[in-house]
């Protein structure tokens, strides 16, 4: 195996260059055992008229893997760009390494989202770490300050004692690298399900902020400019890993063949970043890359791919930190803290000067050259001759047969809806107190206490609030909001519409706080591309999404994809994850989470259907799943979002928070308990008690309006012709040790049992 | 003319910048300084910030505490130059023996951000005249490695002279900011050198100077006024 | 009671981020010649019973599954007996 | 080239968090009769030139006032040669 450590690989130690590759051509190459199929060797024997060189053979193998050529997905991310809406506010679109979306006032800012799920299985503390710097480089090369990360999490049940190993790794990970680095951690998700035990989910999102003058891209143009590498020496971290891991399920990998995992050094992550805009600044680069899986394979090929010239690199002077490499291992190290930027001669000396004040490694590895090819030599000798389009842009394509699985009909058949409901107000009651307690709903500050959410001084909202949000001047008080949000239950029961309910609830995550929605970043993950139903759950949700994006008006700017999250037979849940970008011109508008007020009034926002299907209350208290998830009606969404704007800009409304899993009550519970106060609500005329609390019905919100706004509020959803009812008022303080949850005939449950319930779950799980 | 406070920058220092803003809002102004140079550019304080200097790599503080500019800021300290250290700023005033004892890993192993409560208990340092002693103020907590700790004679000391400038509040529950987070010995937050100018501590000050930014508090605001007040009535 | 020492070191292919700081800190502190830094760990166990094959081997596999992750990580068991070239304490 | 260890532990009488969470955990874990656990750090130093009573006594004055904390940290040198009883890698 080429990747477990200490062996050399399985091919000869002496040098195959490209005219050996020629006089040789019947050598038996290992393509198998990189993860090519034979038809795929056979096309580059036919690219380059000739087999190709052990260097050729692994780049080509890392840059055509699922993972960085994207050949399963990509016919069904294309719909992404066809159904792209008009949006005045896209700089820079789905491509490049992040997409760039204008906010205003001359500034631009681009995010993404981005998986590590394998590594953080295997090694969860270097897992979750790697994912963390490896999406912070991509915002970095797009020319931006990196300003905040989030972290979109899923484990295995709770309870499970493997969780117990990966989850505290995977928060030690992320909070280690993203602390280490300054950025504060706004938001994410924490999901349990027995679905992803063996394939947890480990997301991260980056954000950065720059003005439009300093966008950058990835491409190498103007011959006789130079190449430079710089950051970390490169090691032998993760060869193979990107074909390996990202391409093959755990079944077939036991320890004994465990790939070598990539370690992070958070501190010259840093040291990169901040070297990186001062040589922005000074308008140093012409173009710049990151390297991240596939190395400088990828970083290489993808630049002279995107230019307009060739390049020639010069191997052997990449600085290493194990000398014994061999040239294929050097191209596809996925050693950490890594960029490569294209510099005009006359700016190199300044480029290296400011790499030496930040005691960064930078090295003049090669050039632009006329000429379309890319050419790597080894002490002088042509090792890799290649047209880079063919590496990095046209690799192979595959249709894979989809089909809606059999047992989909079953599922959608067993009706959350007849579920056995509460019979009473005590079980009511007591179905209340399990949920709020249940892991899925149960405070996540255990987690999330172990993140910096204040640093850069510029954090607006963080979690538990319904999204983060950023100043990014403060001198006009403009700023981003971003949430997160996916449901794999619902994406089970109906991909199609689970994919839009996880757009859907980010989105209306980002309006609830007051910021205008934007634009899209999505993670897709998935089980095998080569199982049909999981195919058919592809292409579904990204239908779905692309559907739903175009109705919003919120482009996708660009995202990643997962696959093989599957253990033998048995996939994931399918998890499409969603992150909406919104801009709010005056952050000091925007609308919390809290009920802070006592006296203030309680709408509910929206219809409340009965609509059980994947809800937690299903899960929590029956443990089923099945039925339709909650219908999608975007134009409500996009009113509802309208509404909370609005009400937040005119300083109608002192809190919001949206109806998502758990539906109203969870959401009363965790409003009461961030503001420390108490609520008394009414169950209103046409529901029933039960439907009215645990119903998870989309476009949703409760709010809180002041007396003297009530009016005018409620004038205003009536006039735009939005469902509001009036469902109770704030009452209590928790520091007067009298707020209580009163829901009038049903129960009454003090704050503090409910605060004991939604708080000790996790650490008690996890201690 | 106002005052020209130093807020040195490390590699892998974070919270320079914010620092900046903190001083600036308090209407002095800020002098950025560099690890590498051994002149202070005659600022009248030096505030050394939060983050992760080398990676906190070794121990915190550790590395950064031999830098050449640390050196002159030895040497000044020691003559009556006005120095903060905040966090790692704190780790690298207690490496350099300005001020004793030492910083270790949190008792419970993690990082913590919190909105910390604490009290003001000198008001007699260089950072702390616009508080009273006895002032409960709430500014961020985040570190892992917070846990204060020094000898029982050291701790007497401190404690017998007056120098333990800041405790965090044991009231309460720990989840609503009270309580000690992570098993400072007798609660210990910040201390201050016997003359007052050189104090460090653990929570950040400079976090919480801004209404609706961060825990949308301006506890933090008095460091940098207090120093100001101080340079200028001079 | 015997004492049993479980050092436990990144591999050496593995980057060791914490080592290479502290070998390049120690040119700026006057220290020449030291060509690499390694950082590790170091757990003294105090072991109750006998210490005789079976503890050790014990020792051995809690070492493997639990003190180490030897995905990245060497380690070494040793028992504490009169040390090596002790210079000082 | 030599190889030269420095062992820096917690002073005794200072807490060692990460000592005892390994401790708390064996029984969990199945492993029963280990009384008391502490974690240090160990730093492997590989010294070009020869390895005599002056660089011995560089390296330890390294060690005193850079790769420990005295306030906290005791620490030992060691001239790595055959191992001790060394039960496995
Ligand atoms: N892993 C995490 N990292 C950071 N924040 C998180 C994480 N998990 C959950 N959160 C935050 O906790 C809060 C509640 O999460 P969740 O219930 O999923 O929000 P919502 O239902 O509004 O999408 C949100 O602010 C979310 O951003
Ligand atoms: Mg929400």
């Amino acid at each position: 195996m080429l990747h477990s450590s200490g062996e050399r690989p399985p091919y000869p130690r002496n040098l195959d260059t490209v005219k050996h590759a020629t006089e040789t051509p019947d050598v038996e190459q290992p393509w198998s055992e990189l993860g090519l199929k034979q038809d795929e060797y056979e096309r580059i024997r036919e690219i380059l008229g000739r087999r190709p060189t052990g260097a050729e053979l692994a780049m080509y193998s890392v840059m055509w893997s699922e993972h960085c050529s994207y050949k399963s997905s990509k016919v069904h991310l294309k719909q992404f760009g066809e159904k792209a809406p008009e949006n005045d506010a896209m700089l820079v679109g789905i491509g490049e390494n992040a997409g760039v979306v204008d906010v205003g006032q001359g500034y631009a800012v681009t995010f993404k989202v981005e998986s590590h799920n394998h590594p953080s299985y295997i090694e969860p503390y270097q897992g979750a770490a790697t994912g963390v710097g490896g999406i912070v480089r991509d915002i970095l090369a797009m020319g931006a300050r990196p300003v905040a990360v989030m972290d979109p999490l899923r484990f295995g049940a709770a309870d499970h004692p493997d969780t117990k190993r990966v989850l505290p790794g995977v928060v030690a990970g992320i909070g280690g690298y993203g602390n280490c680095l300054g950025l504060p951690n706004i938001g994410g998700e924490v999901v349990f399900d027995d679905c992803y035990q063996g394939n947890p989910l480990v997301n991260a999102l980056c954000v950065g902020v720059m003005k439009h003058e300093d966008i950058h891209l990835a491409k190498a143009s103007g011959t006789g400019n130079k190449v430079i590498l710089y950051g970390a020496r490169t090691g032998g971290d993760g060869i193979g890993g990107v074909s390996v891991l990202a391409s093959e399920t755990f079944e077939s990998t036991g320890p004994a063949k465990r790939p070598a995992v990539q370690v992070g050094d958070p501190f010259q992550e840093k040291l990169l970043i901040e070297c990186t805009l001062e040589i922005f600044k000074e308008n140093l680069v012409a173009g710049i890359q990151d390297l991240g899986g596939a190395g400088l394979s990828c970083a290489t090929s993808e630049l002279a791919s995107a230019g307009s010239g060739g390049m020639r690199v010069e191997l052997d002077t990449v600085p290493l930190r194990d000398a014994t490499l061999s040239p294929e291992e050097i191209l596809m190290s996925e050693s950490q803290e890594r960029m490569c930027a294209i510099v005009e001669p006359d700016k190199v000396d300044r480029f290296l000067e400011i790499c030496e004040k930040w005691d960064v490694i930078a090295t003049v590895i090669g050039e632009v050259t006329e000429g379309d090819r890319l050419e790597i030599f080894w002490h002088g000798e042509q090792i890799v001759d290649v047209p880079p389009r063919s590496v990095a842009h046209e690799g192979p394509t595959y249709h894979r047969p989809y089909e809606r699985p059999s047992w989909q009909d079953a599922l959608q058949a067993d009706d959350a809806n007849k579920l056995p409901r509460p019979a009473s107000g005590a079980e009511l009651k007591e179905q209340v107190l399990k949920l709020v307690a249940s892991p899925n709903q149960a405070s996540k500050s255990w987690i999330t206490d172990q993140y910096d959410r204040f640093v850069q001084g510029n954090t607006v909202l963080a979690q538990p609030e319904d999204s983060g949000m950023i100043r990014i001047d403060a001198d006009t008080n403009l700023g981003v909001a971003v949430a997160t949000d996916g449901n794999g239950r619902y994406a089970k029961l109906d991909p199609y519409a689970g994919a839009q309910l996880a757009l859907a609830e980010a989105y209306r995550n980002v309006a609830t706080t007051g910021a205008k929605p934007l634009a899209v970043s999505d993670c897709l993950n998935f089980g095998s591309p080569e199982d049909p139903a999981v195919m058919w759950q592809f292409a579904e949700a990204t239908r779905g999404l692309a559907d739903a994006c175009q109705t919003l008006g919120t482009p996708v700017t660009g995202g990643n994809v997962s696959l093989y999250n599957q253990t033998g037979e048995t996939a994931i849940h399918p998890t499409p994850v969603v992150a909406v970008l919104g801009v709010i011109d005056d952050v000091t508008r925007r609308t919390p989470v809290a009920f802070k007020e006592e006296g203030q009034l309680l709408y509910l926002l929206g219809d409340t259907k009965e609509e059980f299907g994947g809800s937690a209350w299903s899960q929590v208290i029956h443990g089923h799943l099945g039925g339709l998830p909650p219908a999608v009606d975007l134009e409500r969404e996009r009113l509802l979002a309208e509404i909370l704007i609005s009400a937040s800009r005119d300083g109608m409304i002192d809190a919001a928070h949206d109806l998502s899993d758990g539906g109203l009550i969870q959401a009363v519970v965790e409003s009461c308990l961030r503001g420390g106060t108490g609520a008394r609500l009414v169950v209103p005329d046409g529901l029933d008690a039960f439907t009215f609390l645990f119903s998870e019905s989309a476009g949703r919100a409760v709010v809180a309006v002041p007396r003297s706004e009530e009016l005018r509020f409620t004038d205003m959803c009536g006039a735009r012709g939005l469902p509001v009812t009036r469902i109770g008022v704030v009452d209590g303080a928790e520091s007067d040790s009298n707020a209580v949850v009163d829901v009038q005939g049903e129960f009454v449950l003090s704050l503090a049992e409910l605060r004991t319930a939604h708080e000790e779950t996790i650490p008690a799980l996890l201690v | 003319m106002t005052a020209r406070i130093g807020v040195v920058t490390f590699p892998g220092t974070l919270d320079d910048r914010d620092t900046q803003r903190a001083v600036r809002l308090a209407g002095a102004e800020a002098v950025p300084l560099w690890h590498r140079d051994k002149d202070l550019k005659q600022v009248d304080a030096v505030v050394l910030p939060g983050g992760f200097s080398y990676g906190d790599y070794l121990r915190a503080g550790a590395i950064s505490r031999f830098s050449p500019l640390m050196e002159t800021v030895i040497d000044q300290a020691k003559a009556g130059l006005p120095v903060l250290g905040i966090c790692n700023g704190f780790q690298v005033l207690t490496e350099s023996h300005l001020l004793p004892g030492a910083m270790l890993r949190n008792n419970h192993l993690h990082f913590i951000c919190r909105d910390q409560k604490l009290r003001v208990e000198s008001d007699r340092t260089a950072w702390t005249a616009d508080y009273t002693a006895g002032q409960e103020i709430s500014i961020p907590l985040k570190n892992i490695d917070g846990r204060y700790v020094a000898d029982e004679r050291t701790l007497d000391m401190l404690e017998a002279e007056g120098r333990v400038a800041f405790r965090y509040l044991a009231r309460g529950e720990a989840a609503d900011g009270y309580g000690n987070p992570n098993g400072s010995l007798r609660d210990i937050a910040g201390i201050t050198n016997e003359a007052g100018n050189v104090v460090g501590l653990m929570p950040h000050p400079e976090h919480a100077v801004e209404p609706g930014i961060g825990t949308g508090r301006t506890d933090g605001l008095g460091f940098f006024t207090s120093i100001l007040k101080k340079l200028v009535n001079v | 009671m015997a004492r049993v020492v479980v050092d436990v070191m990144l591999k050496p292919e593995i980057l060791d981020p914490q080592g290479q700081a502290v070998q390049r800190a120690l040119p700026r502190l006057g220290f020449e010649g030291i060509s690499d830094v390694r950082q590790g760990k170091r757990f003294e166990l105090e072991v109750d019973g006998p210490l005789d094959e079976a503890a050790l081997a014990r020792i051995h596999e809690m070492a493997e599954t639990f003190l180490a992750n030897t995905v990245i990580e060497d380690f070494v068991v040793k028992v504490e007996e009169a040390e090596a070239v002790k210079v000082e304490s």
